[in-house]
């Protein structure tokens, strides 16, 4: 097994006498890794949060006319038609009626002179606790008020909307930016690494004229890839890891901690993003090492 | 006849232009047999260099064929080609040698690509540089040496594996007459072990009253071979 | 002016022949002033969609007894104490049976038998309309719940509250992420100039061997990163305002345009991104410089 | 004496010492005159390129003075010491020629540093690759020229600027003898029209017959200086 020593050693020199710029390219990949690790673990938090808000939404769609079992069924059907949903709840005039005096409390004697059916009746709709449909709160309203029969929708308040509005530009946002620093990622990275190589190009280029084979040649970079793949990943998520306990501490008052619930990445979350930055700084050393060995 | 035989290098018609009409050699044909030690003399801009390129696979011929140890250069590739080289010791004329490796180093990267033992190569390093009056600077960075120093160690690198070929371009230029010898002794030495032998060269000193063949380049052409003076 | 046209000579070659390495450059600070002004300009909107959706938010104070003038005068000092508020509005019981009537239009007559002030007097207090007091929102619903004859404090609904807690939580995802980014961006333009500067250190060294002034060899390069900066910035700027015209029109539903204005920076804004650039690039390639200049 | 008053070099008692510990030059004094034509000779390592080096300020010695043209250039900053090295022409061992240059390019830029008129320029360009039989490599990228090619480049730069002192390593160790004798008549030409001529070199057929002074040194010690022959 020479040639494994041999490429050993060569890899235990060039991180002796390279650390400079091997140091510069581990630090590109643990600033990458925890970028593009931090946008991911925001998107995925954001959507926990967006279910959170969603808890109470639902949409009451007022009738004209007290629905008979067969008119029930048949508008279940027209809002499934819609999209699925969590819930349908049909409520009575008399259900109304009694709910609003229960809210009334000690001033129900205000309603005893009222009819019992002064109150419309309605549908309760609640909608599934994702941001898809929270996102479509608003053409759902719509949808909901062309019904026959329908006297008017109602969704809590103007704020649910905006907030659902809110929701979606701000994954936009971070779809983009996580888009834009991936992108520059990507650069930095390969670029770091042709430069890396670039600045051994003699080295290789001597090697290939005293007769190295290219695998002789390639593997002590290949195995610098690995390392630094491991290495850089590893880091930055345990920057990463560092941060967000640094946020959740921030949030632990008691207000929030009961609306936001945080939660970091999964075992095989993080071995899949180390698996990546692996393959990536292999890939991109093997792929700018290639047009060396090809002279 | 046992020459074609024991040709080592068979040159037939060979013709480079450089990009975009340069014509660097133009129809060289030439045969050197095995063991042969074989000078190459021409002027500044003659050829030499190129000579020595498209043997040693650094350059590709536009025209002719090439053949060392019978077989056409033009042909090998991946391993085979890499077999080839480690036989193959080349001075470079501009020395690529590491800059910022020490002087052992530099040398034994030749024998470390075949697979030599760590305790052989450190013994051949010291051997090399004890011949070329380098002892000192066994541990010296290489770009700190002077450029004679450099020079002799191009040349401890090409011959430090034993290879079967040596090709060395212009190994005297930086050197004083004592040096010179040094290096002509390691150089025979070699040739007597076996090794084919290439010199391009000016310095008429090493050349004068050899008894090899001098071939003469003038502008790309072969111009003349002389056959060495006898012994 | 012979040194002028030297070093104009100079800079036309120098753009001539590295003008690889000077596209890359020109890429990273088009790239990075991207990032950066992409991330301001999120922070920017941001606050301003905080303004927009606090709008309506009013707390209103439920108070025991309807205040005489002198309680009144007592009770907006006591609330000035806490912040700066935009309005403080007093609501005696009959205006508040007065809106009921109001509120419940044809139906009005339900409240015929009831008497004028079985609603309890309020105070209508409007925070200022910036994040920081909308963050503070619950802080100050408990203190005004603790004011002397208060019976209860509302403020709209739980949704508001956690608004505030999101819209605090995003801001500090965007400071961080910006953090971030502009870290990896200084990095980024550093090494490219760096690089740059490298890849010409034989030529630097050879000028100053050959007796070319500080001035001749610094100039071309000072000049450089000028028209690096001013470029870069531009084309950044330039692919911002793309994106952000896209985000507008897909985002030009008639919905949330009224409760979203988006707004791209002012002149003066821009110009600042652009000096601040041009100043960055030539104290950095500056600064590479000078390691060179001092051997 | 009218010699101290015409010296343009004045060397007391200088001393190199590289780290760690290599003593490159040791206690040399010297005194050369101004438009001297000068030869350094010695083995490789004596310590020739050092003996530049200290003159034309790329290294600073250990220990002792050096004057050029009675000033100490250990005390020269900026602007003088930029224009102090506009008058010293050096044609360097290892060339430091910009290879990615034309050759044009690469001779031009000595006088572009001291603003010289760009038709004064192409002229002059022009003039010293026709004297050094280069003439059809006016354009070529300067990396791709043949060694010796590269040695003329780098010595058509160091005199193009008419410097008062000329330094040259080792001019012709990739030349042939006659473009040796190119460049001696090329040097030749400037020493008579006033400048001062240093020429390291390890090729005896350049001052063997010479009738102008040899220095020589032996591992950093001066070791003679020889009155030249008498014409
Ligand atoms: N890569 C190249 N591209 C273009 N022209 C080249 C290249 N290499 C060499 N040449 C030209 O080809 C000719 C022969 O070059 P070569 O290096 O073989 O000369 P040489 O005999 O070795 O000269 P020297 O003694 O000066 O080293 C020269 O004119 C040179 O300019
Ligand atoms: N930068 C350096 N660092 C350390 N040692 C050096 C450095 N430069 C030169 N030396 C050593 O100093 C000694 C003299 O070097 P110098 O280059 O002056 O020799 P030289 O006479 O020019 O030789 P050559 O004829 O081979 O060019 C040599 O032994 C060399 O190894
Ligand atoms: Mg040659
Ligand atoms: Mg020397």
């Amino acid at each position: 097994m020479s040639f494994w020593l041999a490429v050993l050693r060569q890899v235990a020199r060039n991180l002796r006498q390279t650390w400079p710029s091997q140091f510069m390219t581990l630090l590109t990949v643990s600033l990458s890794v925890l970028i593009f690790a931090f946008f991911y673990l925001v998107y995925m938090n954001m959507l926990g949060v967006g279910d959170k808000l969603g808890d109470d939404l639902r949409l009451i769609v007022y009738l004209e006319e007290e629905p008979g079992p067969e008119m029930q069924e048949q508008l279940r059907r027209k809002i499934l038609a819609f999209d699925e949903v969590e819930q349908i709840r049909f409520i009575s005039k008399a259900e109304a009626y009694q709910r609003f005096a229960d809210q009334l409390g000690n001033d129900r004697d205000v309603l005893d002179d009222m009819p019992r059916d002064f109150l419309p009746a309605s549908i309760e709709v609640v909608p599934l606790k994702n941001l898809r449909s929270l996102s479509q709160v608003k053409l759902f309203s719509d949808y909901l008020a062309r019904l026959p029969g329908t006297l008017k929708v109602q969704y809590g308040q103007d704020w649910i909307e905006r907030f659902y509005y809110f929701t979606r530009l701000l994954s936009i946002v971070v779809l983009l930016s996580g888009g834009l620093l991936i992108m520059t990622t990507v650069f930095m990275v390969s670029y770091t690494i042709r430069l890396t190589i670039l600045g051994r190009q003699a080295e290789l280029e001597l090697l290939r004229l005293v007769g190295a084979t290219n695998n002789y040649i390639r593997t002590p970079f290949l195995i610098e890839g690995v390392l630094q793949g491991i290495l850089g990943s590893t880091v930055g998520i345990i920057s990463l890891y560092t941060l967000f306990h640094w946020i959740k501490l921030r949030f632990s008052g008691p207000g929030i901690l009961t609306i936001f619930e945080f939660s970091f990445f999964q075992g095989p979350t993080v071995a899949t993003i180390i698996f990546i930055s692996v393959l990536l700084c292999t890939v991109g050393s093997y792929l700018s090492m290639q047009k060396f060995l090809r002279i | 006849m046992s020459e074609s035989n024991g040709a080592m290098i068979e040159m037939i018609k060979v013709s480079k232009i450089y990009q975009p009409d340069i014509r660097a050699l133009s129809d060289v044909s030439v045969s050197i047999a095995q063991g042969e030690m074989f000078f190459l003399i021409g002027m500044s801009g003659a050829g030499k260099t190129t000579f020595l390129k498209l043997l040693c696979n650094m350059e590709t011929p536009t025209n002719g064929l090439i053949e060392i140890a019978g077989r056409d250069i033009q042909k090998l590739r991946g391993k085979t080609l890499a077999r080839m080289r480690q036989k193959i010791g080349v001075a470079y004329q501009d020395f690529k040698l590491l800059t910022d490796r020490t002087v052992a180093e530099n040398i034994a990267i030749s024998m470390e690509v075949s697979y030599k033992k760590p305790q052989h190569i450190k013994k051949r390093v010291r051997d090399l540089l004890d011949r070329l009056a380098l002892a000192d600077k066994h541990d010296a960075i290489t770009g700190e040496l002077s450029r004679g120093e450099q020079q002799r160690v191009a040349l401890a690198r090409a011959v430090a594996n034993s290879p079967t070929l040596i090709l060395v371009d212009e190994p005297t230029g930086n050197l004083d007459a004592t040096t010179t010898r040094r290096v002509m002794d390691l150089l025979t030495k070699c040739n007597h072990s076996g090794a084919t032998v290439i010199i391009a060269t000016h310095d008429d000193s090493i050349y004068r009253d050899t008894q090899h063949r001098i071939m003469e380049l003038r502008s790309g052409k072969l111009h003349l071979i002389r056959e060495g003076l006898p012994q």
